[in-house]
């Protein structure tokens, strides 16, 4: 039999050798790991650009390459923190958690949200990140603007677990190539977003056609996900759009 | 009719043990059987039988399934030159259904019984006629542009998975018709879902949703008249869409007994409660919709009559099919308005309640078994 | 006792199946030298012979007795000579067949008055002469063991089975002899006689007459003539009770060794069925030859002879001899044929309960039916069938899986000790699998037979 | 008796090689003893996360069972589950943030899969029933059959289920795109996490059919 003082010492000595691996090997590969992560969000923002070729080796180079300006803004339009030299993956703009700052903006709290300035071939590209939700989880995505703040460059969709061939078609080029040259203003300058509807846009008016793109079939609710999760987040910018001028 | 007989009993050595084709004695069987009611008499028990069997009983649910399959094959032609704008006679309708229709009837047939003789021979035991009736079902439930290839995947998927890994015709859970069309919705949802499927050939201008895709983002103003969805000249499944049609089939099973009335009046009272019971909350559109009306959209007419009567997957208690079918249409209304992402809920209904069926009986069983043993300890007390 | 005329037992689920061949109520006499005893129809006797062949017997004679109760003999039903010994496979014993010399010569067991006799001397008296084979016992159907105390004796006066014997007609005459079977019966149970009969068909005074017995009156189709059923209404088994019952040619044959102080085997046949040219009654003795009765009587077709009616009745050949207990021989055509989509046509001739052949629009339509299955035997598909015909508030279709996968809890929780195999014969009749459900029964019976002794 | 050399056992004895291969076949962790049906179900969607899958349960389970092998005469008896738990749960953490680390879009997918390997009944069952009472050489043959013996199963599933699902092996397209061009579809079902099930039940049927002796009398 082992007396409980045994049992004690044991249990205290293997509590204090695991701490010590564990913790020390998350020391060593904490730096890996995040680098991952940033990585990751990286890729999406440039393919959101319309920019090829981009590997987990060659992420970080480009993406300070190509990104010129990290912005925050709040939900008055005022930028409250820019970010323009090397390792932009350390700026505060990249690290906004936008999960937490929509729930700030739907429960009418103040917010901020990340901007991504590109430049490409001269051109200035403004990435938003989006998040919203579909069916039966998240949906999120990037989408691309012009430097007029109204053109639409490209978008890249993701999900969690939208349903195979219905929903989760939101993530493929079908659906996506839909997207640039839509328009998120009106021709009058009013904000309209860019809506997903069903019955076939050709069909439909050229200012309707301006601002909408076609449905998923059968995946409806999925679609309209898209199409809340476009309004809401863009709708967001709409202020810093308009002190821009 | 001698002559017949003669030619079959000449080959009939050949096919029984120690036969040329002893291998397929099953397959024989199924033929010499379809032909001849085969002669063996009684020996012991009973010495008279009834003369049902069950290629009788399954002939006959076929024949409750003609009125739908009929309306269905017109209807298909209907809606496709509704759509392109056009009106034709009774019979391009007609001829251009039968040209939808006819294939996929064939490859549900083709494929189901292949497999099933197959499955016999290797067991050696005899083909059952179960799948005279699931071959049918099969392409009533189907969407009228379904691809033939995915029919004769999911014919398949249905006899094996959901057939013969349980032993057998009589062995299985799951109504095997629905495990079929379940198992499209799941494995090809864009091609059984959306408002594109339900039309053949539809122009794209046209709106091809059904009642209950129009309900699915809320849109009750669009639903077609009560008359026109109770009529069936509507966008659906091949065979669903008829309500009278079905009316029709279901007075066959009836008078002949062979589909239980308890459980299509269960049903049919379990959607009602439920219509009801959303009417008094009146959240939205679809929660506002009349319960009638649920009874004549979508698969509800077709799975109750056709699909909940299947006495292998349901309870099979009297006591018991009266809570199966009430669950199977208060549930069906509550999954149409609940999920979004399945409009149909009455296919997805009568699949969950097929595995609690038994479970079910088991209850009921239990109530008899209390009964028995609170008089033994009457006695003894 | 009195006839409590107000309370009638319906019987609303069952089926009345009708054939041609009703016998006409005239009784004949059939005369006869060849007898046999066949042990098989006793369920679970392991006969033990007493005799061998050549021996010279009376009526009352020992012929053999059960090995396993050794108290309970069988004994000869005339005077003769036993004439052969007959085995079956294994040395199974199958006929012990018996010329009667004519001399009706009968042990003399003495006449007695019952009600004077205490119950051992009553039990050893029937023993003794072999009539207590008569009396039987529920669970199980087999022959009483004298050692139980039964909770109550159960007598049904009529029979609802197709083309069924009369036994008002039988008895007719018999008070007496009836009678004095009651007084043993009553020295054997200390609970009631029940004695049941047909609210609309029975009118004997020898039955409604009867003195010592509870009358219980049924109405409804068959099987509300089945004893199985009747206990079930008026006094349901419980695990471990025991039940004896008889039919009323049993009783007379108990009164008249109580009369005479003979085994007196006497008993009157209903000769019936579709291939019989003139079904009427026969007088005549167990275990008599089936085919002087059937001689110059019987169609030309290839036929079914059954010793018994045709839902329970045993396959018998035509040189072969009446069973023990039944009052009836039915002869049917044999279905030996293959019929050409058969399933398909419409079968406006065909009998079916299911409504699924025209044939449910003539309601009172009387048939000739064959010994043909009419299709082939599949797994339990339909459901709810059984319930139509089966009146007991018992799980047909349960019971019968249970008995099949062999699970005893479950058999006897779900009332295996309350139905017989007779009481499925219905449900085989109508079953859509073609299953032989009786067969399946008497497994399940002789299954727990053996698991509770 | 003492001057008896004890004969040493050879490293790969019949007896050591059953430990290793009976866990493939006829003691299959997930086909006969059903167990860690629910990662099997949960990350075979592709066949890639379900290798990732496999070789860290082989690690997890290989090293839990040396480690507890190694261990077991000072384990007190009254707080083994726990140990045990603690050195699985160590191995867990370790081989997650070595994924994070090295591939990370693996370990997206998997997501919290990893870290539910230490319920994983498989692992805690061989520590309990082998490595508690075995010395530490045929504790790694166990541990590593029985990881094999779960591995060959969930990559079986991921291969089918991403080649019927995705069109797809290891991300890779094998189904040509002239069988999309005349209708063929990727089938959803395979993506979602009932196929997995029914596959591993094809599994069982077709092993236990070939195997009579698995099939319980009843």
């Amino acid at each position: 039999m082992y007396s409980n003082a045994y049992i004690f010492r044991y249990a205290g000595l293997m509590v204090i050798l695991v701490a010590a691996i564990l913790s020390s090997a998350a020391m060593l590969l904490k730096p890996m790991q995040e680098r991952n992560e940033a990585v990751d969000k990286m890729q999406s923002i440039l393919s959101a650009s319309g920019i090829q070729n981009v590997t987990a080796d060659n992420a970080i180079e480009l993406f300070n390459d190509y990104v010129v300006n990290m912005v925050v803004i709040d939900e008055n339009g005022n930028v409250t923190d820019e970010f323009k030299g090397a390792g932009k993956e350390n700026s505060e703009a990249f690290k906004i958690n936008l999960k937490e700052q929509l729930y700030n903006k739907s429960v009418n709290r103040g917010f901020k949200l990340p901007l991504y300035v590109l430049e490409k071939d001269g051109e200035t590209i403004n990435i938003i990140p989006l998040r919203g939700v579909g069916l039966w989880g998240p949906v999120w995505g990037n989408i691309a603007l012009k430097s007029d703040f109204n053109t639409v460059v490209g978008v890249t969709f993701g999900h969690k677990s939208e349903t195979p061939g219905l929903g989760a078609e939101i993530e493929t080029p079908v659906f996506e190539d839909q997207f640039p040259g839509k328009k998120i203003f009106s021709e009058e300058g009013n904000f309209v977003s860019i809506g997903v509807i069903k019955g076939g846009v050709e069909n439909f008016p050229a200012d309707v056609q301006r601002h909408n793109v076609d449905a998923i079939s059968g995946g409806t609710i999925t679609s309209n996900g898209v199409n809340d999760m476009l309004k809401n987040v863009l709708e967001s910018y709409v202020p810093y759009i308009q002190k821009r001028g | 009719m001698k002559a017949l007989r003669e030619f079959v009993d000449k080959q009939k050595p050949h096919f029984e043990k120690g036969g040329r084709f002893e291998k397929l004695h099953s397959t024989f069987e199924a033929f010499e059987t379809f032909l001849f009611v085969p002669n063996t008499v009684t020996h012991s028990g009973a010495h008279i039988r009834d003369a049902i069997d069950m290629k009788r009983t399954m002939i006959i649910v076929v024949l409750a399934l003609i009125p739908p399959l009929l309306f269905g094959i017109w209807n298909v032609g209907y809606q496709h030159f509704l759509s392109n704008g056009m009106a034709p006679d009774f019979w391009p309708m007609v001829g251009f259904g039968l040209l939808k229709v006819l294939p996929v009837i064939v490859v549900s047939y083709v494929t189901g019984l292949a497999i099933e003789f197959a499955f016999a021979q290797s067991r050696g035991h005899e083909v059952n006629e179960g799948f005279l009736v699931s071959g049918m079902l099969i392409p009533l439930v189907m969407p009228p542009d379904v691809p033939l290839w995915m029919v004769a995947v999911a014919t398949a998927f249905a006899v094996v998975i959901g057939k013969e890994v349980f032993g057998g015709t009589g062995m299985n859970i799951l109504n095997p018709a629905l495990t079929a069309r379940a198992f499209l919705f799941f494995a090809y949802p864009s091609e059984m879902s959306g408002d594109r499927v339900w039309i053949a050939e539809k122009a794209d201008a046209y709106s091809g949703a059904t009642p209950l895709g129009h309900l699915l983002v809320l849109d009750a103003d669009k639903l077609p008249s009560d008359w026109s969805m109770f009529l069936g000249t509507i966008p659906g499944s091949i065979g669903e869409t008829s309500t009278i049609a079905i009316l029709l089939g279901a007075i066959v099973l009836i008078a002949t007994g062979i589909g239980s009335f308890r459980i299509m009046a269960s049903v049919v009272a379990g959607g009602l409660v439920m219509g009801l019971l959303f009417n008094l909350w009146g959240a939205n559109a679809y929660m506002d919709i009349p319960a009638y009306q649920h009874l004549i959209m979508g698969g509800f007419a077709f799975g109750t009559v056709y699909m909940a009567t299947d006495p292998v997957s349901a309870s099979q208690t009297n006591r018991g099919k009266l809570y199966y079918g009430f669950l199977i249409g208060f549930i069906a209304v509550l999954i149409r308005v609940f999920n979004p992402a399945y409009p149909e809920g009455m296919m997805l209904a009568i699949l969950l309640m097929n595995v609690f069926a038994p479970l079910i009986d088991h209850y009921v069983l239990q109530s008899n078994i209390k009964k028995r043993l609170k008089r033994a300890k009457a006695v003894t007390a | 006792m009195k006839v409590d005329m107000s309370t009638v037992t319906k019987i609303k689920k069952g089926l009345d199946i009708k054939l041609i061949g009703e016998a006409e109520k005239t009784i004949k006499d059939l005369v006869t030298d060849q007898f046999a005893i066949k042990p098989t129809d006793f369920i679970g006797v392991f006969p033990k012979m007493l005799v061998k062949e050549g021996d010279l017997v009376k009526a009352g004679t020992p012929l053999f007795k059960d090995k396993y109760r050794d108290n309970i003999v069988f004994t000869s039903q005339v005077s003769g000579r036993i004439k052969e010994i007959k085995r079956g496979a294994k040395r199974v014993l199958l006929e012990i067949k018996i010329e009667a010399d004519g001399k009706d010569e009968a042990i003399d067991f003495k006449a007695e008055d019952p009600k004077t006799l205490d119950r051992e001397k009553v039990i050893k008296k029937l023993l003794d002469s072999g009539v207590w084979p008569f009396i039987r016992q529920r669970p199980y159907s087999v022959i009483a063991n004298p050692a139980d105390k039964p909770k109550a004796i159960f007598i049904s006066t009529f029979d609802t089975a197709p083309l069924a014997p009369d036994y008002d007609l039988i008895v007719h005459g018999h008070g007496e002899d009836f009678q004095a079977g009651i007084d043993a019966l009553g020295k054997l149970t200390e609970g009631k006689i029940h004695l049941n009969i047909d609210a609309n068909a029975t009118h004997s005074k020898v039955f409604t007459n009867s003195k010592g017995v509870q009358i219980n009156q049924f109405s409804g189709p068959h099987p509300a003539g089945n004893v199985g059923v009747q206990i079930n209404k008026i006094d349901p088994l419980n695990k471990g009770e025991v039940i004896w019952y008889l039919y009323p040619q049993d009783v007379l044959a108990i009164g008249r060794l109580f009369l005479s102080g003979k085994f007196d085997a006497t008993r009157v046949i209903a000769l019936t069925g579709s291939e019989v040219l003139r079904p009427a009654y026969y007088k005549t003795k167990i275990g008599a030859a089936i085919e002087p009765l059937t001689k110059g009587n019987v169609s030309a077709t290839e036929k079914r002879i059954i010793s018994g009616n045709v839902l329970t009745g045993t396959k018998i050949d035509l040189d072969s001899y009446l069973g023990f207990y039944p009052s009836q021989v039915t002869v049917i055509p044999e279905g030996n044929y293959y019929e050409l989509f058969g399933w398909a046509l419409p079968g406006f001739d065909k009998f079916s309960v299911s409504r699924s052949f025209p044939s449910f629009l003539f309601k009172n339509k009387k048939y000739r039916l064959d010994t043909n299955y009419h299709g082939g035997e599949r797994a339990f598909v339909m459901t709810g069938e059984f319930e139509k015909v089966f009146p007991f508030d018992i799980y047909p279709m349960q019971l019968i899986k249970a008995i099949m996968v062999e699970d005893i809890d479950l058999m006897e929780n779900l009332g295996i000790y309350e139905v017989d195999e007779e009481d499925f014969a219905l449900c085989e009749v109508i079953d859509t699998s073609k299953t032989n459900i009786q067969e399946i029964v008497r497994k399940g019976l002789d299954l727990m037979r053996k698991e509770m002794s | 008796m003492s001057t008896d050399k004890q004969e040493r056992e050879p490293l790969f004895s019949a007896k050591n090689r059953k430990l290793l291969t009976n866990p493939l076949n006829i003691d299959n962790p997930i086909t006969v003893q059903v167990l860690g049906i629910c990662s099997a179900l949960a990350v075979t969607a592709k066949l890639k996360p379900a290798f990732v899958m496999s070789l860290s349960v082989i690690v997890v389970i290989t090293l839990a069972n040396l480690i507890i092998s190694v261990m077991r005469n000072g384990i007190p008896p009254r707080i083994r589950i726990i140990v045990q738990l603690v050195v699985i749960a160590s191995l867990v953490i370790l081989v997650d943030q070595v994924l994070k680390a090295f591939v990370y879009d693996v370990s997206k997918q998997l997501s919290v899969f990893v870290g539910l390997i230490i319920t994983n009944c498989i692992i805690m069952g061989r520590l309990e029933a082998f490595a508690m009472g075995n010395k530490p050489w045929p504790s790694i043959l166990d541990g590593v059959g029985n990881g094999i013996g779960y591995a060959w199963v969930l990559v079986a599933v991921g291969f089918v289920r991403e080649l019927f699902g995705s069109g797809t092996i290891w991300g890779f397209h094998v189904i040509p795109e002239a069988f999309y061009n005349i209708g063929y579809q990727n089938n959803g079902f395979m993506i979602l996490p009932p196929m997995a099930l029914i596959i591993v039940g094809i599994i069982i049927w077709i092993q236990r059919s070939r195997n009579p002796e698995l099939i319980e009398e009843n």
